[in-house]
């Protein structure tokens, strides 16, 4: 197994090019969704208060 | 057809089905292409595992390419029509191809230094992505520095259809700058060249690439017409409060 | 005179005589080149290859240096709207002022070019292709620069966007100006072929700067 | 021809129907509907942020309205001249070769600058550069600039703002004649401005509920 992760001795180089592309990934797709929720937490909050006028 | 999807509320329905078919789609490709790139797929003879970086690396070099070309399609219907719906597109495809661009960048490093012994090699495909990431800040500094919105989706859009007009001239001269002095570079992973083994993984991952910006993009526009229609609620609410302000002054 | 010919003489005479003419970007091209060295090192043989290319970008650097100024002054003094009702139109204003500022402020980047080859230890063959070659892709450089001082006119920063924004749109005016003295110096024949190529880049910028600078205008209006 | 105004200009017609305007997502106008024939004025006037002069960038062509038609008719060679807070003049340049500049540029013969001038009252500044010259100098030079500009419709933000009385009057007399010539005139004014029968154009809320009611 261990063999497998020394990618022949590049672990250093293919790991890290992996481990980045996903934060990168992740990052957008977290920040997607967080803006979402936000978007909609502000839209709900706005419609309440314009339904309770 | 543009017009057709210009109306917000045939956007939403298609895109409330895209969406989650988009995420889903990208979760399978990526349960599928990841394994298959990282352990089924042989290491090649000359350059050993680090091939493995092809997979993650071609992938972020073609949708940073080709979510260029939608940031362009867009900005070329906003332009002509005025649909806000292509600003909206654009206004999601741009930081979503930066961010691959650097990735391509970054996975492109990582792999030329076993190979070359150089982080950075200024090799004609490399360096034209550099400047695709460059294009990708002028749009998106652009746009941050114009307060009001329709200022900045109009010269945004303007300087998209430049960007895309001029990406093929950078491309050939960044080209004809580098085959004047090395040979061509050794990565050849354009098409049929690389065996099926490493082609079929390669495939996969870039679906999945593709699949993981299609929903950025649908999620990302849906979420900016919920920002548009809180804003419109936010100014109805200040013209009021100001109104009532006032009366108050009056009396 | 016809409308465009009143335009070209004006902003002629306006760029000549507004913020010190040709000096300033002549001033900053200068120094540029005056610094390279002293960072790359004092080495002939060094020098002389890195030559054409240092030569070539602070060209490319000169060109930006005013183009903040381009247009920021006329969409703030009322200019703009004159000019968008004009029988000319706002597509040939754009391209006669800019010509006309090339003219009036970027003729010392070619002669500045020969010099400095022949500084930085190049033959007088070599040097004079790079500063033809210069002399060809400089109305290209600053249509470009035009181009983008419209999208940033009035803009905070604008100087610095518009560095960002049209350094890669001139890459390959760039790539070609330069190719053009490196090929003469290294005697590989292609020299011909770099200054054909920047006139073309040139060329390209002449049909389609304008409109798009028009166009980025017309948006700063509504 | 009366002496110091270029009128071999294409008689303008302004129509307006159902016309809305709206700044920065704040609507400002709605179904607003006007006209001006050759020889007309049309004075709008409003408070501050009624979009007077939206309304003008409008009529000159610089914004699209949200909603109704704003017809220059006819459109191929009608000339528009404008007269904004800021007149355009560059302060290098002298008082007589902006003016050249522009006679240039709109094509009127030049004989036509040195009248002009005089009527302005600006020729004995001819040798001066724009940026040394006082608001008052300033904007009757930019009138001067509109009477070279052989433009059948004239379109002003608040020509009187900076203008002592004599300099009213001789902007009134202006006015007057390129009327006279067949000249339409759009300004927006918050004085009243003593043009005769001018018709009028009120913005301000009241009015609006007086036009939709």
């Amino acid at each position: 197994m261990s063999a497998f992760f020394a990618m022949d001795g590049y672990a250093a180089f293919v790991w890290p090019a992996y481990a980045l592309t996903f934060a990168g990934i992740a990052g957008l797709v977290i920040l997607a969704i967080k803006r979402r929720k936000d978007a909609e937490s502000r839209l709900k909050r706005l419609e309440a208060e314009e339904a309770g006028l | 057809m543009f017009s057709y999807f210009a109306n917000p509320e045939r956007f939403e329905r298609l895109a409330r089905v895209v969406t989650p078919w988009a995420w889903g789609g990208a979760a399978v490709l990526f349960a599928i292409g990841l394994p298959w790139a990282l352990v089924i797929s042989p290491p090649d003879y000359q350059q050993s595992e680090t091939v493995r970086i092809m997979y993650v690396h071609v992938p972020s070099a073609w949708l940073a390419m080709a979510a260029y070309a939608g940031l362009g399609v867009s900005s070329f219907i906003y332009f002509i029509w005025r649909h806000n719906l292509a600003d909206l597109a654009a206004r999601a495809l741009a930081p979503a191809g930066a961010v691959f661009a650097a990735l391509c960048l970054v996975t492109g490093a990582l792999w030329g230094r076993p190979m070359w012994g150089a982080w950075w090699v200024w090799d004609a495909r490399l360096t034209s992505m550099l400047v695709l990431l460059l294009l990708y800040l002028g749009y998106m500094a652009l746009r941050a520095a114009i307060e009001d919105e329709k200022l900045a989706a109009r010269a945004g859009s303007i300087l998209a259809m430049a960007g895309l007009i001029n990406l093929p001239i950078i491309k050939f001269s960044v080209d004809w700058w580098n085959t004047l002095h090395q040979p061509a570079s050794v990565i050849r992973f354009d098409g049929p060249t690389i065996h099926a083994s490493k082609l079929w993984p390669l495939s996969v991952m870039a679906l999945a690439f593709t699949a993981l910006l299609t929903a950025l993009v649908f999620s990302t526009m849906r979420t900016l017409i919920l920002e548009r229609r809180a804003a419109v609620l936010e100014r109805k609410r200040e013209q009021r409060l100001e109104a009532e302000a006032s009366e108050g002054f009056a009396e | 005179m016809s409308a465009a010919l009143a335009l070209f003489s004006r902003e002629l005479k306006l760029a000549w005589a507004g913020g010190g003419g040709p000096a300033g970007p002549a001033a900053f091209n200068l120094a540029a080149l005056a610094l390279a060295p002293l960072a790359i090192g004092p080495d002939g043989d060094t020098l002389a290859a890195a030559g054409p290319g240092v030569i070539a970008f602070a060209a490319l650097l000169a060109t930006l240096q005013p183009a903040e100024r381009l247009f920021g002054e006329d969409a703030a003094d009322g200019t703009l709207e004159l000019y968008a009702l004009s029988g000319a139109g706002l597509a040939t204003a754009v391209l006669m002022k800019t010509l006309a500022f090339t003219l009036a402020v970027f003729w010392p980047i070619a002669p500045i070019a020969f010099i400095a080859a022949l500084a930085y230890g190049l033959e007088a063959g070599p040097a004079l292709i790079l500063s033809l070659a210069l002399l060809l892709a400089a109305p290209g450089l600053a249509l470009i620069a035009a181009f983008a001082g419209a999208l940033a006119a009035g803009l905070k920063r604008a100087g610095l966007l518009i560095a960002l924004i049209a350094a890669p749109l001139q890459v390959p005016l760039l790539v070609f100006a330069a190719g053009a003295g490196r090929a003469a110096a290294e005697g590989t024949g292609l020299e011909g072929a770099n200054l054909m190529m920047a006139a073309a880049g040139s060329l390209a910028a002449l049909a389609l700067a304008p409109l798009g600078a028009a166009a980025a205008l017309r948006a700063r209006l509504e | 021809m009366s002496d110091g105004l270029s009128a071999e200009f294409t008689r303008a017609d302004v129509r307006a129907a159902g016309v809305a305007l709206s700044r920065g997502g704040r609507t400002l106008v709605r179904g607003l509907n006007f006209a001006a024939a050759p020889g007309e004025a049309l004075a709008i006037t409003g408070p501050n942020g009624s979009g007077k002069t939206t309304l003008l960038r409008a009529v000159a062509g610089f914004i699209r309205p949200d909603a109704g038609e704003i017809h220059v008719e006819p459109a191929s060679d009608v000339k528009i001249a404008w007269l904004g807070h800021a007149e355009g003049l560059k302060p290098a340049e002298t008082v007589r070769d902006a003016l050249t500049f522009h006679a240039a540029l709109q094509g009127a013969s030049p004989e036509l600058i040195e009248p002009v001038m005089e009527r302005m009252a600006v020729a004995h500044l001819a040798r001066r550069a724009c940026g040394t010259l006082s608001a008052g100098q300033r904007r009757r030079t930019a009138l001067a600039r509109l009477a070279l500009s052989n433009a059948g419709l004239w379109i002003l933000d608040e020509p009187t703002a900076p203008l002592d009385a004599v300099s009213r009057a001789r902007l009134g007399a202006l006015i007057a004649d390129y009327r006279a010539a067949g000249g339409v005139v759009i300004a927006t004014t918050h004085a009243a401005l003593d043009w005769p029968d001018q018709t009028g154009l009120d913005l301000s809320d009241a009015a609006r509920e007086a036009r939709s009611a």
